[in-house]
């Protein structure tokens, strides 16, 4: 199990430094960020101050050694625009993504697996039927249009809550509830299907044959193998996580990293940009790796054949 | 005559397809005593599973369907009981091995804890003895080192093995009936001798009546006392194994004998029934097997042929059978 | 009891016509859909009753023709600048198809290759493969599309590019598995004990049946591109104005909720039936083109 | 005697163990180790063994899927390993054609039977589909199934047919050897008898010769000329199929055959009692040493397990085991 462990991250590890110089470089392509930033009557000494001012005037390799000698010790460098630190502009929107997120994801993993496995279970019912039509839904209607209507119904025409910005519970409502279209349907039709497929396996015929009752056999051992297949998709929930949170956080205008990813990609605001990147990269990967070793303790087989 | 464990009458079972209705058990009856072991033998589809399945009353859902009859587990009729009430009776009075050992058990938890949920769930025992218990039912089924399998996972053991925890699992609460379906078709020859002799063994110290279901006449020759031969949702002979074997009396039981190569004897040519096993779903009207049938008259085509006792254990349906 | 059981086999039957006529309804109303779509985007030029980029100020903001105060000219309204909502919604269809599909057509094939390459060989190449693929898929496609029309600046092939640039990884996982099977299957061996070529073999046996896969694959996809493209225009890096896109209509008229609905929400509802009727059409061709899922 | 069409001279075939990402070869499998056996002009050898025993590996061998670890197959009397690859596509792989287990899939189920039985014809000679497609209809006519089937797609037919069909396919060639995996097991009772027959009439007419792989003694007996009993990669037993089943020398071919019987317990003549083996095919990563057999033998000795058994021919049997010595 250490050696899996070991090997696994080493890999996560490699796969990290290729996408931070992805990055960078990506970043780089779009053109001179101080174009932005100077007026068009500005002289071309001035431009050249500037690129001095933010780094700019170094080669490549230069820039791309601070760069990651900065990340290594921590410093995530210096926002072009607002000439503060990345580390405090994103001290303060992380927590807000997080507020947003967190609660948008335990709610859709807990909903979806309930309503996977009562779907699954109780087949062609209402629920099962409601399920169904709800997953339909959520996998064909826009999120970010969701959210508008949202806001047309709930805000413009019976005004019972906010339409954007931040404050008390009441401000949580809409966004989170959107976000949920973004994670809830994937989820419970993939329980639902494994749940399916488990539900018809030899061994459910077996736990029923024991005279288990039907609780029993759905939440002890149907779930517990269902659950992997959910955990082999929680990488892409997270992007799903990710992408929900860039389009939400810009429809209620709400102050967090999706909404600073795309004002400081608009404004060419490097170090912001290749901050957010390596953070969500680190994320994904991060994630990746959790989920090999979860997969790893839910399935003996992957630990003993490791071990 | 001793005591009769299990009595099935006249069951009809049906599964509702896209396709229309599929008759896969069409009036099925035969009983089991104390001590015994009644084999179905029967080739693929002829619904021997299904007649198996109807008995447990675990039939795939949505689907299939027991239409009537009457399945009589010691004096009571198991048909008219709740769901509650049958899962009661599941695993304690009656319990059932299936055929791939492979998937029949729960590849995450250990071997310990899948005995050990039946016994808990129909014996009121403290901790303690649930351990025992679940160690005893291992030694029934003569697994080595059962200690030490109680912590293993399913994986780490072989298929043999595996179908052995599948018959502890099965025998743990000592039922009254047991249904084998197939559990050695998936096992090697010498594992598969292994696995029958075990049959014995349980009966001569539980007293279990057992249902074994099978396509393997040798099977058949090996652990039966009595065999009713199935075919297309009938079962169209059931008689003392001896006599299946010396003196059959229906048509197709003779030629699935004469069909089945042996190995005492060298055969130059076998004897093969020509034709298939007929489509569920379109039953030829009359005798069913008069279409493949060396010595079909014309009555065979027109009416099912009623089931003629010989005497006490042998019937025959066969208009040739007076 | 018996009569339970009447009941019940009558239920059922019933179930399983109405069961029928919806599985056909799943096929019938969405190609019918999607045949309307494939019409309008292509003869946009022609049956649109104004240009996209018409302005007509004095008229602007004209509600759908069957609300108080609207017009039969604008059936369904005008936008902020006047323009007609059901003329641009033409035209935004012709980008939302073409870039769909010029995506599906870029990933379905680096996919299959890539899976087909992955599944046959084996080893270490599918080993690095699929660790790519499982970094691919986890990637938030939104984020990776900003950078994206950022550092090359926005249009139509920076859409097409972001769409594919993940999306191949999903048509690569799934193929490689199905060539991981076929590979192992009697009658691939059955052919190579004949003495058909590797070539003969992964053109005439593996890739006709993994048609199958690859088609649902596409079909389904088609709604997830339709979406992700009008997420993207709605962010405002899609093809850039004047050229309308279901996205950036919706965008547009986000912030006249109050005053001119119709803006915002006519665009959403298209997009909404399109990927619907996507993703009932792979479904229905799942049921009915897999017979591993097919039911007795 | 008739002449041999094919021999295995001392064949080994193992299999490396990998682990890892960077597949390190942590041990071997040995699926073959050491067997020898030939087949003559029109008869027909069985393998047989339980699984593990390395009968489909043989197989895959002969067919030339793989390259044996050892040892040599010769074809005719040349070493079909110096064969150059035009010599194998024209002289070797035609000849040696297969039937597989299962009917269901060993069938492109996208193919129509036309092209599944002609596949063989397109694939080696330059026929044109017309010529193709006499070809096909005159195979389906000889294995008993009608010629218009040949539009038909595989999974229109039950088992029993889809067999005949692959029978067909095998016969396409005009093979000497057809090297037959389990070819009824996978068939209904009141089925096996008729490919069984089918199969020993094509002998018959083609002077076919057969390896047969298969685990139902029964059915070995009824096919075969010669048997050969494998365990764990080696032939424990190896001779006439009339002298083997009559006389059993290994213990392992008596246990085996014990199992094998359709007998009634009380009919059962004396010596062919039932025997019961202990305990459970060791793993072929690391066999037991001596004897393969001994920690399952009945009749085991100090020796078994210290020395391995030399081969000693009685009569016309080959037999490995301390017993004879």
């Amino acid at each position: 199990m250490t050696r899996f462990i070991v090997i696994r991250a080493l890999q996560t590890f490699l796969a990290l430094i290729g996408i931070i110089v992805l990055v960078f470089f990506m970043v780089r392509i779009s053109g001179d960020p101080t174009l932005f930033m100077t007026s068009p009557l500005s002289t071309p000494e001035e431009t050249i101050i500037l690129q001095k001012q933010i780094g700019l005037d170094k080669s490549y390799a230069e820039q791309f050694w601070i760069f990651i000698s900065g990340l290594a010790r921590g410093d995530l460098g210096t926002s072009f625009i607002k000439r503060i630190p990345v580390a405090e502009q994103l001290g303060s929107a992380l927590p807000n993504t997080l507020r947003l997120s967190l609660p948008s994801f335990f709610i859709g993993t807990i909903l979806g697996i309930a309503l996977g496995v009562l779907g699954a279970t109780k087949r062609d019912s209402i629920l099962d039927n409601g399920v169904k039509f709800l997953a339909i839904m959520g996998q064909a209607l826009p999120g970010f249009w969701v959210a508008i209507m949202a806001v047309l119904i709930f805000s413009v025409h019976w005004e019972i809550f906010p339409a954007a910005g931040t404050g008390g519970i009441e401000y949580y409502v809409l966004p989170v509830t959107t976000m949920l279209f973004f994670m809830l349907p994937g989820m419970m039709r993939l329980v639902r299907s494994t749940m399916l497929d488990v539900l018809d396996s030899e061994y459910i015929k077996l736990a029923r044959i024991k005279g288990l009752s039907e609780r029993t056999v759905i939440w002890k051992h149907a779930l517990r193998n269902a659950i992997i297949a959910p955990l082999t998709v929680a990488g892409m929930m997270l992007a799903g996580l990710v992408n929900g949170a860039i389009i939400i956080e810009n429809v209620f205008n709400w102050p967090g990293m999706g909404k600073l990813i795309v004002e400081s990609t608009f404004g060419r605001d490097f170090p912001v940009v290749q901050a957010i990147a390596v953070i969500v990269a680190i994320m994904v990967l991060g994630m990746n790796f959790l989920v090999d070793i979860a997969y790893a303790y839910v399935d003996p087989r992957i630990r003993y054949e490791r071990g | 005559m001793s005591n009769v464990v299990l009595q099935v009458e006249n069951l009809h079972t049906s599964f509702f397809t896209r396709l229309g209705e599929v008759k896969a058990v069409d009036g099925v009856s035969f009983y089991v005593r104390e001590g015994e072991t009644f084999g179905i033998v029967g080739e693929s589809g002829c619904g021997k599973s299904v007649t198996g399945l109807s008995i447990m009353r675990l039939l795939p859902e949505p689907g299939g369907e027991i239409i009537e009859g009457k399945i009589i587990l010691e004096g009571k009729n198991i048909l008219e009981l709740s769901k509650k009430a049958m899962r009661a009776y599941r695993g304690k009075m009656i319990s059932m091995i299936l055929q791939d050992p492979m998937s029949s058990l729960n590849p995450v938890y250990t071997i310990g804890d899948q005995i050990s949920e039946a016994v808990k769930l129909h014996q009121d025992l403290p901790d303690n003895m649930v351990e025992a218990e679940v160690v005893s039912a291992l030694r029934l089924l003569r697994i080595p080192d059962p200690e030490i399998r109680t912590k293993e996972y399913p994986f780490q053991l072989s298929g043999g093995m595996r179908q052995r925890v599948v018959g502890s699992i099965a025998m743990s609460c000592r039922p009254r009936l047991l249904i084998a379906d197939e559990p050695t078709t998936a096992l090697d020859a010498t594992i598969q001798a292994q696995y029958l002799a075990l049959f014995d063994d349980i009966q001569a110290k539980t007293n279990v009546a057992i249902i074994f279901i099978t396509h393997d006449f040798g099977v058949v020759s090996r652990i039966c006392d009595r065999v009713g031969v199935m075919y297309a949702g009938k079962i169209l002979e059931a008689a003392p194994t001896r006599d299946i074997f010396k003196a059959p009396k229906h048509p197709y039981t003779k030629a699935l004998i004469d069909s089945v190569p042996r190995l005492e004897v060298k055969d130059e040519r076998l004897y093969s029934i020509e034709g298939q096993p007929p489509s569920m779903f379109r039953l030829p009207p009359g005798c069913r097997f008069r279409p493949r049938c060396p010595v079909a008259m014309d009555i065979c085509g027109e009416q099912e042929p009623p089931e003629v006792k010989l005497n006490e254990d042998h019937a025959v349906s066969c208009w040739r059978v007076k | 009891m018996v009569l339970s059981v009447e009941k019940l086999k009558r239920k059922r039957r019933g179930n399983t016509r109405w069961g029928n006529i919806a599985r056909n309804l799943g096929m019938i109303l969405p190609a019918l859909i999607f045949a309307l779509l494939f019409f309008t985007a292509i003869f946009a030029n022609l049956i649109a009753p104004y240009p996209y980029d018409e302005t007509n100020l004095p008229q602007r903001r004209m509600p759908p023709a069957w609300v108080e105060g609207g017009s039969t000219d604008h059936f369904l309204g005008t936008d902020t600048l006047g323009r007609d909502v059901l003329s641009r919604a033409m035209f935004g269809a012709q980008v939302s198809l073409s870039v769909s599909l010029l995506a599906i057509v870029i990933t379905a094939v680096v996919g299959t290759i890539l899976g087909i390459m992955s599944g046959y060989m084996g080893g270490r190449v599918d080993a690095f493969i699929m660790r790519v693929v499982d970094i691919a898929l986890a990637f938030p496609g939104l984020l990776v599309a900003i950078l994206l029309a950022v550092s090359i600046g926005p249009g139509f092939f920076t859409v097409v590019f972001a769409l594919s640039v993940l999306a191949w990884a999903g048509y690569a996982r799934v193929i490689r598995g199905e060539a991981l099977r076929l590979r192992n299957s009697d009658f691939v061996l059955q052919a190579q004990i004949v003495g058909a070529s590797p070539f003969r073999i992964m053109l005439r046996h593996i890739f006709p049946n993994i048609m199958n896969v690859l088609i649902i694959g596409i079909t389904l996809n088609i709604g997830t591109f339709i979406l992700a493209e009008a997420g993207m225009s709605y962010l405002g890096i899609g093809i850039p104005p004047p050229r309308p896109s279901w996205g950036s209509m919706v965008a547009d008229g986000r912030n006249d909720l109050d005053s001119a609905w119709w803006i915002s929400t006519f665009p959403g509802i298209l997009i909404g039936l399109v990927v619907l009727s996507g993703n009932f059409l792979g479904d229905w061709l799942r049921d009915k083109m897999d017979p591993r899922l097919r039911q007795l | 005697m008739a002449k041999v069409l094919l021999e295995a001279r001392n064949i080994v075939k193992h299999y490396p163990v990998t682990r890892g990402f960077l597949q390190r070869i942590v041990g071997w499998v040995r699926a073959v180790d050491g067997v020898s056996f030939s087949i003559e002009d029109g008869k027909t050898l069985s393998l047989v063994g339980e699984s593990g025993a390395g009968k489909t590996t043989i197989a895959k061998q002969i067919l030339l899927m793989e390259k044996l670890t050892s040892g040599n197959i010769l074809f005719q009397g040349n070493d079909v390993y110096k064969f150059s690859s035009a010599q194998l596509k024209k002289e070797y792989r035609p000849k040696v054609q297969s039937v597989q287990q299962n009917p269901w899939s060993s069938m492109d189920p996208r193919m129509r039977v036309r092209e599944v039985v002609g596949e063989p014809l397109s694939v080696n000679t330059k026929l044109s589909k017309k010529e193709i497609a006499d070809n096909v209809g005159q195979l389906l006519e000889q294995v008993g199934i009608d010629a218009e089937g040949m539009n038909r797609y595989p999974h229109e037919f039950s088992g029993g047919q889809r067999q005949r069909i692959a029978v067909a396919r095998a016969l396409a060639l005009h093979p000497s050897l057809l090297v037959l995996d389990e070819p009824v097991s996978a068939l209904d009772v009141s089925i096996r008898a008729q490919i069984m027959n089918l199969l020993k009439d094509l002998q018959i007419q083609y002077n076919l010769s057969y390896i047969v792989i298969a685990h139902n003694l029964a059915t070995v007996r009824y096919m075969s000329h010669s048997v050969a009993i494998m365990y764990l990669g080696q032939l424990v037993e190896y001779g006439e199929s009339e002298a083997l089943f009559e006389k059993p020398l290994h213990p392992y071919t008596r246990a085996l055959i014990s199992a094998s019987q359709l007998t009634l317990p009380e009919d059962a003549k004396e010596g062919t009692k039932q025997i019961i083996l202990s305990g459970e095919m060791p793993s072929p990563l690391n066999p037991p040493s001596g004897c393969r057999f001994h920690t399952r033998c009945t009749e085991v000795m100090d020796i078994c397990s210290k020395e391995i058994p030399e081969n000693k021919v009685i009569g016309t049997q080959h037999v490995k085991c301390h017993l004879y010595r």
